[in-house]
């Protein structure tokens, strides 16, 4: 097993239980932290595929966290934002309940 | 080198995982925090410092302290923060889920040729990474700046209140 | 906790009091401040119930420091209760004690020498000088200044106790005015002591104004809060700076004109906002025109003698009757009320605590508040709990 | 490290002669462990002296401030000589060592316990990247003042641990002010630094120091300080720095009048020893911080005064920064919380956007001799102080002074 | 401009920072133990019990265990026992004097009351306030010989005081001596005189110091 598996072993174990934890939990918070999860193995991704690719001075692996970084930050804020207005519409974050489109 | 990346991943997963078991919101958080450190310092061990920092600083800094804020502000006393567990078949077919995909996940990373030789760590300077975002990537960056101000003003829309004049109006 | 059950929380003067809104029902804090809390000014403790750091609602509790005091003064002769008085707002004992004298040379009908109620003018503007600089040292120490605004305000505090000290005997308990007159002469060195001192006081307030009056911080801090219209103010029964902070010219030194007062040219000011920056610069201007009192008084103190040589000390029995004697303390209008049967003991013995009356409407200059300005709130009330809790 | 002429004075090399003689006959990697031991044990025995002494010089300073003698009584040991209550510290030392240890029943055991320790490890990391002197780098990194700025950001996150384990109301809302306080001020504080980085090319620290390098006309120093957009930007940074490490008037979390100690008020003995330690390491390596950035690092002020050794001048100006963060404590009252989010938001973060530009604008007009040099000063001047007083006339809207009326007698 | 303000606060700071290193007026603190502030005069703090003579305090009390100062004391801390036998004052004359007298100085506030309403000038204050004790029943009780204090104690702590209270009591002792003086001559002359010898013990009847007249304690020095 070559390092770059391991590391990609790594990235996918993190994915799955970033997968789990979404699908599982019914608590609006804990299913964007596990959102959360999933993007930072994916970053985990490019970081290794830059770590072990044969010309790491492009930088291109970096570059894509950088951004998705960025993107999970808009996705965090936006998506706890979320997460008050519904508490604000039923007086808890359990998404069963969030089924209806008016508040 | 390999010691360290196995007591990362292993440090990262553990704390990952039983964030996502965890009944208590803010000791779920917390942990995730952690793993969100773990993932750093799975960065620094690859070289890449700059995004070490960056994932730090905007995971740690910013992202945990919203979803604390977030946590703190959703809940109706202590008691609440004691999330109910998942009913049985709910958990039972995430964890079903999670594990053919982590089954299809291994099988294609063991069935594609991956043999790379261990190489020394590389290191690109954040002079190289500037003059990349500025260079190739300018148009990216934008979208970035664009997606970010879009988010923030979208998370106000979205949170403010009614009573957003009250405060305002003190001195 | 609902929208309509917070509406009836509401204030009777309510339209100062910003709308609270309960969006997230039910999330709701309710803390316990005090009577163990650093800045309750003694065993008070307010119930606040919290949302966020807004505050919802505003139970006040005292009695912790609960004497038994009037019931004591039922029980103890006329002369008794004098000491007991000192103890009342124990910041000014001077004024509490000429307000109990006064009170019982109207029901005895005992004149005083006129030397006597120059010497009392003096020390009530002294006791107003200590009590304003202190409730300005408190009021920022509330504020959260590290302590500098106070230590200035009690460094010239310890002047003015000084001269109390040299004089009656104690700093802060000094049992000093008696029925009928003062119980010690000023000398002439001790007049020369308060002169200095009233001279100096000017240069003080300078300072003191320098360093507050115009800071960005405090003005934002103090300014808009914990309004009080002069409606609420006058039916709550509210005296003192806190009521002239509302822009109501009511200042007993004028309106009674008891003592010496009408002799001197002093001015009353007057606030038109009633927020905390009112009340602490109503206070500030008062002690100004205390300067200039103290300064004609002491220029005008006539010789002769300080007791009216009839008064009696022991076997002291007043005529049936009921007498009710009320000077401007410097916290509001101090007052005694008494009933004589006859007896060496009054037979009802009730005091108007200026403090505990100013308390009663702390729910609703705070409500809608946060709790760093319920604390300044509070301070700038300026209680002592020795005279809420009596 | 860099290497080290040997024609540098003597006292500037002092410490890596004396480093070298120590470790000099290790071999290679046992070396550089050594090394790393030694450069981490001086950094905490250097500022942990500096911290028991400031302590004690806040307490001395304040107290003459307040016209008291502050504490002068705690005799050296054994010896029983008052200096100036010079034993202070220790005999406090002693006494958070030795008091009862208090956990509340319902508090989070693991998290109250972790809280103080995550702090204080938080806090002393970040000296990592700090240039106390010409060689005095402990570690050079490429993106040392990101690493700076991560590291510290998660400083809150333990006094938010803090506030939540213990269980108690008062702790509980002062958790909820110190994450409000980190999220409005994490943005102005690095704002105020991304100019330096701007103009001076580098995230490294090392890099920046050398950038202000050199005089202008013989006696002016190139520090950032001295040009519009580096005052400005200093400003804002001592001022985000005073809410990072809750020192007054931004002390919100453990405002003693208001929430009695805030995170603090279940913490007694040697936890509460670590907290206060850690607010103190917090201060000195933002100071230090701030030297970096803005005032030269460890250059000398003047040019005939540079035989003086580096690390000295470091210092000079750490305690001279230490020294005026406790005068500001001294002198000013507390904000509210809403001042203090709206402070953030309507004023610094704008006026260090507005730098950011400025520090842009010097940055491309470098090459502008004689008449240009003026306008460009002037331009600089106008772009900063201009919203500064716009927008300080916007934020203290409605707050001035008052003139009060007379009753008509 | 914002911070203008902030800037004079940081200035007067400052100048007391500085004044409190050149001007006493900025550093007011004394070291307690070490240094004392003289204490004012008038300063009272506990009663004590004034006797005659230092050799025999207990011989000489001026307390005739009238009771005075116990019925009026406000927090009524003072208790007192009346003797069975007389003994002679310092005048000679065959008085009570207080078989016990307690003071709990735990209750004790130092009002002064006690002092102004006895007629015998026996009771005056003390400036002792260093009575720290860990025994807080029996330390705080303090019976008359540790109330006993010689009047010259009281000289030395209230010397306008004591001097006038000597001089009144000098002229009142003497008064009766000459009374006495002349009872025992009118007795001589038998029968002489009647008639001026009740209006002589009216006098005598009369206490030697009215509270009233108590008051002018210190005559204005103006």
């Amino acid at each position: 097993m070559s390092p770059l598996q391991v590391c990609l072993l790594f990235s996918s174990a993190l994915f799955c239980i970033g997968l789990v934890g979404a699908l599982s939990r019914s608590n609006a918070i804990l299913v964007l932290l596990g959102i959360e999860l999933m993007l930072n193995a994916a970053n985990l991704n490019f970081i290794a595929f830059w770590r072990y690719s044969p010309a790491p001075a492009v930088g291109t692996g970096v570059l894509f966290v950088i951004f998705s970084i960025a993107v999970a930050a808009a996705e965090a804020a936006v998506g706890l934002a979320l997460v008050i207005a519904i508490y604000r519409h039923q007086k808890n974050i359990r998404l069963q309940e969030a089924n209806r489109l008016k508040g | 080198m390999n010691a360290a990346l196995a007591f990362i991943a292993v440090l990262t997963l553990a704390s990952a995982a039983v964030a996502m078991a965890l009944r208590n919101l803010i000791h779920s958080a917390l942990l995730l925090i952690a793993s969100w450190f773990g993932l750093a310092a799975f960065y620094l061990w690859a070289g890449a410092e700059f995004v070490a920092f960056a994932q730090v600083l905007v995971y740690v800094g910013a992202i945990s302290m919203v979803v604390l804020f977030a946590v703190l502000l959703t809940r109706r006393s202590r008691q609440d923060l004691a999330v109910e567990p998942a009913s049985l078949g709910r958990a039972l077919s995430a964890l079903l889920v999670g594990a053919t995909v982590a089954v299809v996940l291994a099988r294609a990373i063991f069935a594609t040729p991956l043999a790379v030789a261990p190489t020394a760590t590389p290191t690109i300077s954040v002079r190289q990474l500037g003059a990349q975002l500025m260079g190739p990537h300018a148009a990216a960056l934008l979208v970035v700046g664009v997606i970010l101000t879009v988010a923030l003003l979208g998370a106000v829309v979205l949170a403010a209140t009614d009573r957003a004049d009250s405060k305002e109006n003190a001195p | 906790m609902s929208v309509s059950d917070l509406s009836s929380l509401g204030s009777p003067g309510g339209s100062h009091v910003r709308a609270v809104h309960d969006e997230f029902h039910g999330d709701l804090l309710e803390v316990s401040m005090g009577p163990h809390h650093p800045s309750t000014h003694g065993v008070f403790r307010m119930i606040v119930t919290l949302d966020g750091e807004t505050i919802v609602k505003l139970k006040p509790v005292f009695g912790y420091l609960h004497r038994n005091h009037e019931k004591l003064g039922e029980n103890t002769s006329y002369l008794g209760s004098m000491p007991y008085t000192d103890r009342l707002d124990y910041l000014s004992s001077m004024t509490n004690n000429w307000a109990y004298a006064l009170a019982v040379e109207k029901l005895a009908g005992q004149p005083v020498p006129e030397r006597a109620e120059y010497v009392r003018v003096i020390l009530a503007e002294l006791t107003r000088l200590l009590n304003h600089t202190c409730l300005a040292g408190f009021l920022m120490q509330d504020c959260g200044c590290s302590g500098t605004p106070l230590m200035y305000a009690f460094r010239e505090r310890e002047k003015i106790l000084d001269l109390f000290e040299s004089l009656s005997g104690s700093r802060m308990m000094c049992n000093y005015q008696r029925f009928g007159g003062c119980r010690v002469d000023p000398s002439a060195d001790w007049l020369d002591g308060a002169k200095k001192l009233t001279d100096g006081y000017g240069a003080f307030l300078d300072e003191f104004e320098t360093l507050l009056t115009g800071n960005e911080i405090i003005m934002a801090r103090t300014q808009g809060v914990g309004r009080l219209s002069p409606a609420l103010a006058i039916s709550a029964g509210v005296t003192g700076p806190m009521l002239r902070a509302t822009g109501v010219n009511y200042d007993l030194r004028k309106v009674d004109g008891y003592g010496v007062y009408p002799r001197f040219d002093f001015r009353v000011p007057l606030g038109d906002h009633g927020d905390v920056y009112d009340r602490y610069m109503i206070r500030v201007l008062e002690m100004r025109e205390s300067i200039k009192i103290l300064s004609q008084a002491l220029a005008g103190i006539p010789a002769g003698p300080i007791m009216d040589p009839k008064a009696k000390l022991r076997g002291f029995r007043p005529k049936a009757g009921e007498a009710y004697g009320r000077i401007e303390g410097p916290k509001g209008e101090i007052g005694f009320f008494l009933i004589s049967d006859g007896s060496p003991n009054p037979y009802r013995y009730r005091i108007r605590p200026p403090s505990f009356i100013n308390l009663t409407i702390l729910e609703d200059m705070c409500l809608g508040q946060t709790v760093a300005d319920a604390v300044i709130i509070l301070g700038s009330v300026d209680i002592v709990l020795g005279e809420v809790d009596r | 490290m860099s290497a080290i002429a040997a024609t540098e004075p003597f006292l500037e090399r002092a410490p890596q002669l004396l480093r070298d003689a120590a470790t000099g006959f290790l071999p290679e990697p046992w070396r550089w462990l050594v090394n790393s031991l030694i450069a981490i044990g001086v950094i905490l025995a250097v500022f942990g002296t500096l911290f028991a002494f400031l302590t004690l010089a806040e307490r001395k300073i304040l107290g003459r401030v307040q016209n008291r003698p502050g504490p002068n009584r705690t005799p050296l040991p054994f010896i029983k000589i008052k200096f100036f209550g010079l034993a202070q510290p220790f005999a406090d030392g002693v006494k958070s060592l030795t008091k009862e240890d208090i956990v509340p029943r319902d508090a989070d055991q693991v998290l109250h316990f972790l809280a103080p320790v995550v702090l204080l490890a938080f806090s002393i990391i970040t000296f990592a990247v700090i240039p106390f002197g010409r060689h005095l780098v402990p570690v050079e990194l490429d993106a040392g003042v990101l690493y700076f700025f991560a590291a510290g950001a998660a400083t809150e996150l333990a006094v938010f641990m803090a506030g939540w384990a213990s269980h108690n109301k008062y702790s509980l809302l002062a958790a909820m002010r110190a994450l409000a306080q980190l999220i409005s001020y994490e943005l102005p504080l690095l704002l105020a630094w991304v100019p330096v980085v701007l103009v001076a090319g580098s995230l490294s620290t090392t890099e920046i120091v050398t950038a202000q390098a050199g005089w202008k006309f013989g006696f002016l120093p190139h520090w950032y300080v001295f040009t519009p957009w580096g005052f400005a930007g200093f400003v804002i940074f001592i001022v985000a720095a005073l809410a990072e490490s809750n020192r007054s008037p931004f002390d919100l979390p453990e405002a003693e009048s208001e929430l009695i100690a805030g995170h603090l008020t279940e913490y007694s003995g040697f936890k509460y020893a670590l907290f206060f330690m850690a607010e103190y390491f917090g201060m000195i390596a933002l100071s230090g911080m701030a030297i970096t950035l803005f005032l030269g690092g460890w250059r000398a002020p003047l040019p005939f005064l540079e035989w003086i050794p580096s690390y000295a001048w470091f210092g000079a100006k750490l305690i001279v920064l230490l020294l005026g963060f406790i005068w500001i404590r001294a002198t000013f009252p507390r904000l509210r919380m809403d001042q203090l989010t709206r402070f953030a938001w309507k004023f610094l973060v704008p006026l260090a956007l507005i730098n950011l530009g400025n520090a842009a604008f010097w940055s491309l007009t470098s090459h502008w001799t004689g008449a240009l040099q003026l306008i460009r000063w002037a331009v600089s001047l106008v772009l900063i102080v201009g919203p500064f007083v716009l927008m300080g006339r916007k934020l203290s809207a409605g707050v001035a002074p008052r003139v009060y009326r007379y009753a008509p007698s | 401009m914002l911070g203008s303000g902030l800037l004079q606060g940081l200035g007067v700071t400052a100048k007391n920072f500085v004044g409190s290193f050149h001007d006493p007026a900025r550093l007011t603190t004394t070291e307690y133990p070490e240094v004392k502030t003289k204490l004012p005069e008038a300063y009272r703090n506990f009663p004590f019990l004034v006797s005659e003579n230092a050799t025999d305090p207990m011989g000489t009390l001026r307390c005739v265990a009238c009771q005075i100062c116990e019925k009026e004391c406000p927090p009524q801390c003072i208790f007192i026992e009346k003797s069975k036998d007389k003994k002679p004052d310092a005048t000679g004359k065959l008085q009570l004097f207080p078989a016990v007298f307690d003071i709990d100085v735990s209750v004790c506030m130092s009002c002064q009351i006690c002092v102004e309403v006895c007629p015998f000038d026996a009771i005056k204050m003390d400036q002792d306030f260093e009575i720290a004790t860990t025994d807080r029943f029996t330390g705080l009780m303090l019976d008359k010989h540790a109330l006993a204090k010689p009047n010259s104690y009281f000289h030395e702590i209230h010397p306008t005081d004591a001097a006038e209270v000597d001089g009144r009591l000098a002229a009142e002792r003497k008064a009766a001596e000459e009374k006495a003086k002349a009872a025992a001559a009118a007795k001589a002359a038998l029968a002489a005189a009647p008639k001026p010898a009740p209006a002589a013990l009216a006098a005598t009847a009369k206490p030697p110091a009215a509270p009233s007249a108590e008051a002018p304690k210190t005559p204005p020095a103006a």
